[in-house]
């Protein structure tokens, strides 16, 4: 019998190993996972490359893991808010690598590399600062840049309802990065407020197909 | 002269944005726009962090964590709306849907490029969010922003200096002072606020503004 | 008010001019805008450039719409089927054109287009007929093909339900092209099973956001 | 020597697939091996057309038009199952999320090219429908066919005669004669039917077989 539900954090992140390319899902608070950057900071991985929409908030989350100085790169769209001082702090000493790409190429980037595509043309950047030393092309009257695809070792995302095979749904705004990310990484750990059992999530209305999912964690309503 | 504050300038924007409209409505001073949408004129307000229909501001008490919008405010969700992940949102922006955005900005162009994103200070944390996103896949860009800087500087240029966003994009231009129109031919000046004369504007705007008097002559 | 959906299927398609490139839903019969098609066929708009996974079964449909001599040029997966008469007939006499694509390249060919992609590099076809005269490159250590996107004039699917705003769900496999299709059409009409209120459809389960979709006409479940 | 029957083929298929894959089966005699996964073994099956979690085939009159595999069958779904668009139903192909599909075919070549499309012929009306997007896509390609054409020629080629469907890619054949491993040193037998001895095999086949055997000597 199939079963991707994992009965701990510590056990869903226990073979994660330093060097990895992690994407981290969540958009501001909502969707962060972070009850899996608990586990993945008391689990001690290091020289991580993170990907995730910003550069963590206050003190917790992944700006933890900055402050664990568990963290070599940075791949996000977002990092500077008013409480950012962890990453500003680890940025501005040169500890930390920064790759700023825009939050929708950020997206599609990703989905790419879950989709097997191999490279893009994106219109978003083309004249900018961030499309400097990037190969562009004009395709019928529009300016567009190359982009490649981000793979990665692991994903870390947070979802409302998963069950045994993997499938999972999510919570309002906090689906973002989530389903993208999921189909992104060679295995994907996902913290769930509730698992149910096999055929209660709607298959019209599941939202990630267990395919894309290794381990489920139950956190409850609080993480 | 009048200068308008803030709520004005997003009721003039608001004014623009007729029913059935897909809008996305950047971070700080364009959200005020949403306040100023006439009662029972039907605009669907999209988020990239993947929302569509976004209503209300929420009750104190009853914000959810999981309904923000990209400024990561607690918003509500209009009957009608739907959610989606992040890739399918920046399909909509990308893929010219959203009708309008409207974006605050530093500088503008004579040309409609726009810079918002990046002092380009060597010490600056740079950030960039889905301002590039929008800037080039909006159908129409529309910039909110204060005519002059702090130092009294005008914020249309004829290139920016500041780091780009988007080149080529905006096609409307709302200021404490006017609203212009981006055109292949320059920048055309289609409201003035009252008791300031377009000869005024002109001076303090420093570059070459186009209006009907001077289509004119 | 905004009340996208239209009184029949007359209306829906009226517009429709010749030589309009139309994606149409559908993998076989699941999916199929059977009554949009009947009214397109109706209408009489010639010189078209159709997109489907097929190239129509039996006499209905499709095929019917090849019969009536409405096409000009079909861009398709699999065209020849048991029961393809219609076309086989037209595409032997020279009548109609064939651009034959690789499935899911075909989708991600729409998918693009909805998404504002200038062009993408898949692994697809690679080192086929299909590939041939198309650019190619290596890309980490798999070989890609670019592939650019198909953008349409109108887009005809059929979906379950939908509302004023234009929002829809599908049915079973019916969804197939549906989602894709509406993304990457100027005009997107979606025959519906039924039109609900304003709020009956689950936020989280909306797969058509309304943005992509101009028209909406009821059916009912026959169609 | 006894052939394997189209049955047969398809339980030594379904033998090799392990509990948990994730698994597509090509139309025609792939479809066959989802009769022969054994009871309490989960294996999911995925349909190019939307679905992942295909069950039995439907009880006569239980059909539904709306729910049908890409071979336009109808079939059911497991609890568990999920519906999705074409897109996404590629990108878990293209994205190489499957564990294995499992293919007809006319040829397939000594360094694992397949061809299954397309005849060649001047006057066929080519069908490619998913069958690149498989060949390319899945981490395990198997394929299932016949030994020999109908009129005796080795179906195990040199080099493909007939259009690729794609290079490289196929890693197990399964015939009525015999296993065989795509290796990058060539094929390697790993099952025969009863009756029928490597040297015959490696007659009938044409193509340079190994064997364990021959690896040996």
């Amino acid at each position: 019998m199939i079963n991707k539900i994992v009965p701990s954090l510590e056990a869903a992140v226990a073979d994660i190993r330093d060097g990895s390319t992690i994407l981290i899902g969540g958009f501001g608070g909502a969707g962060m996972p972070s009850a899996l950057m608990s586990a993945l900071i008391a689990q001690g991985a290091k020289d991580l490359t993170v990907v995730n929409n910003n550069a963590g908030n206050g003190d917790t989350g992944l700006a933890a893991l900055i402050a664990a100085k568990q963290v070599r790169k940075i791949i996000c769209s977002f990092p500077r808010q008013a409480d950012s001082g962890h990453f500003d702090k680890a940025y501005r000493s040169g500890e930390l690598e920064l790759e700023l790409v825009p939050q929708g190429t950020l997206a599609e980037r990703i989905r790419a590399a879950g989709a097997g595509i191999g490279a893009f043309f994106t219109p978003t950047a083309f004249g900018t600062q961030l499309a400097e030393g990037k190969e562009t092309r004009r395709i019928g009257d529009r300016d567009y840049v190359l982009e490649l695809p981000i793979h990665a070792d692991y994903a870390l995302i947070k979802a409302d309802r998963g069950d045994r095979w993997g499938n999972l749904t999510y919570r309002m705004t906090a689906r973002n990065f989530g389903p993208i990310m999921a189909s992104a990484a060679k295995c994907t750990i996902a913290q769930v407020r509730e698992t149910v059992e096999l055929g209660e999530l709607d298959p019209e209305s599941v939202v990630t197909p267990g395919i894309f999912v290794k381990r489920v964690v139950k956190t409850g309503a609080a993480a | 002269m009048k200068k308008m504050d803030r709520n004005q300038m997003a009721a003039r924007v608001a004014q623009d944005i007729p029913e059935g409209a897909y809008v996305n409505l950047g971070i700080g001073l364009p959200t005020l726009v949403a306040n100023h949408i006439p009662q029972g004129r039907e605009v669907l307000l999209h988020s990239e962090n993947g929302v569509l229909g976004i209503g209300p501001a929420p009750a104190k008490g009853a914000e959810d964590d999981d309904l923000i919008n990209a400024g990561k405010q607690p918003v509500t969700l209009l009957a009608g709306g739907s959610y989606f992940h992040h890739a399918d949102s920046f399909a909509m922006i990308r893929g010219q849907h959203l009708d309008f955005c409207v974006l605050g900005a530093f500088q503008v162009s004579v040309a409609g490029d726009i810079a918002n994103w990046h002092t380009g200070a060597p010490d600056a944390i740079p950030a960039v969010g889905g301002a590039m996103d929008l800037a080039m896949g909006a159908k129409n860009v529309l910039v909110m922003m204060e005519h002059l800087t702090k130092s009294g500087e005008s914020k249309l240029v004829e290139y920016c200096t500041y780091p780009l966003t988007g080149a080529r994009c905006v096609s409307r231009v709302y200021t404490d002072l006017a609203v212009i129109d981006i055109k292949p031919d320059g920048m055309h000046v289609v409201d003035i606020v009252e008791g300031l004369d377009f000869a005024e504007l002109q001076r303090i705007s420093g570059v070459p503004l186009k209006y009907r008097e001077t289509a004119r002559a």
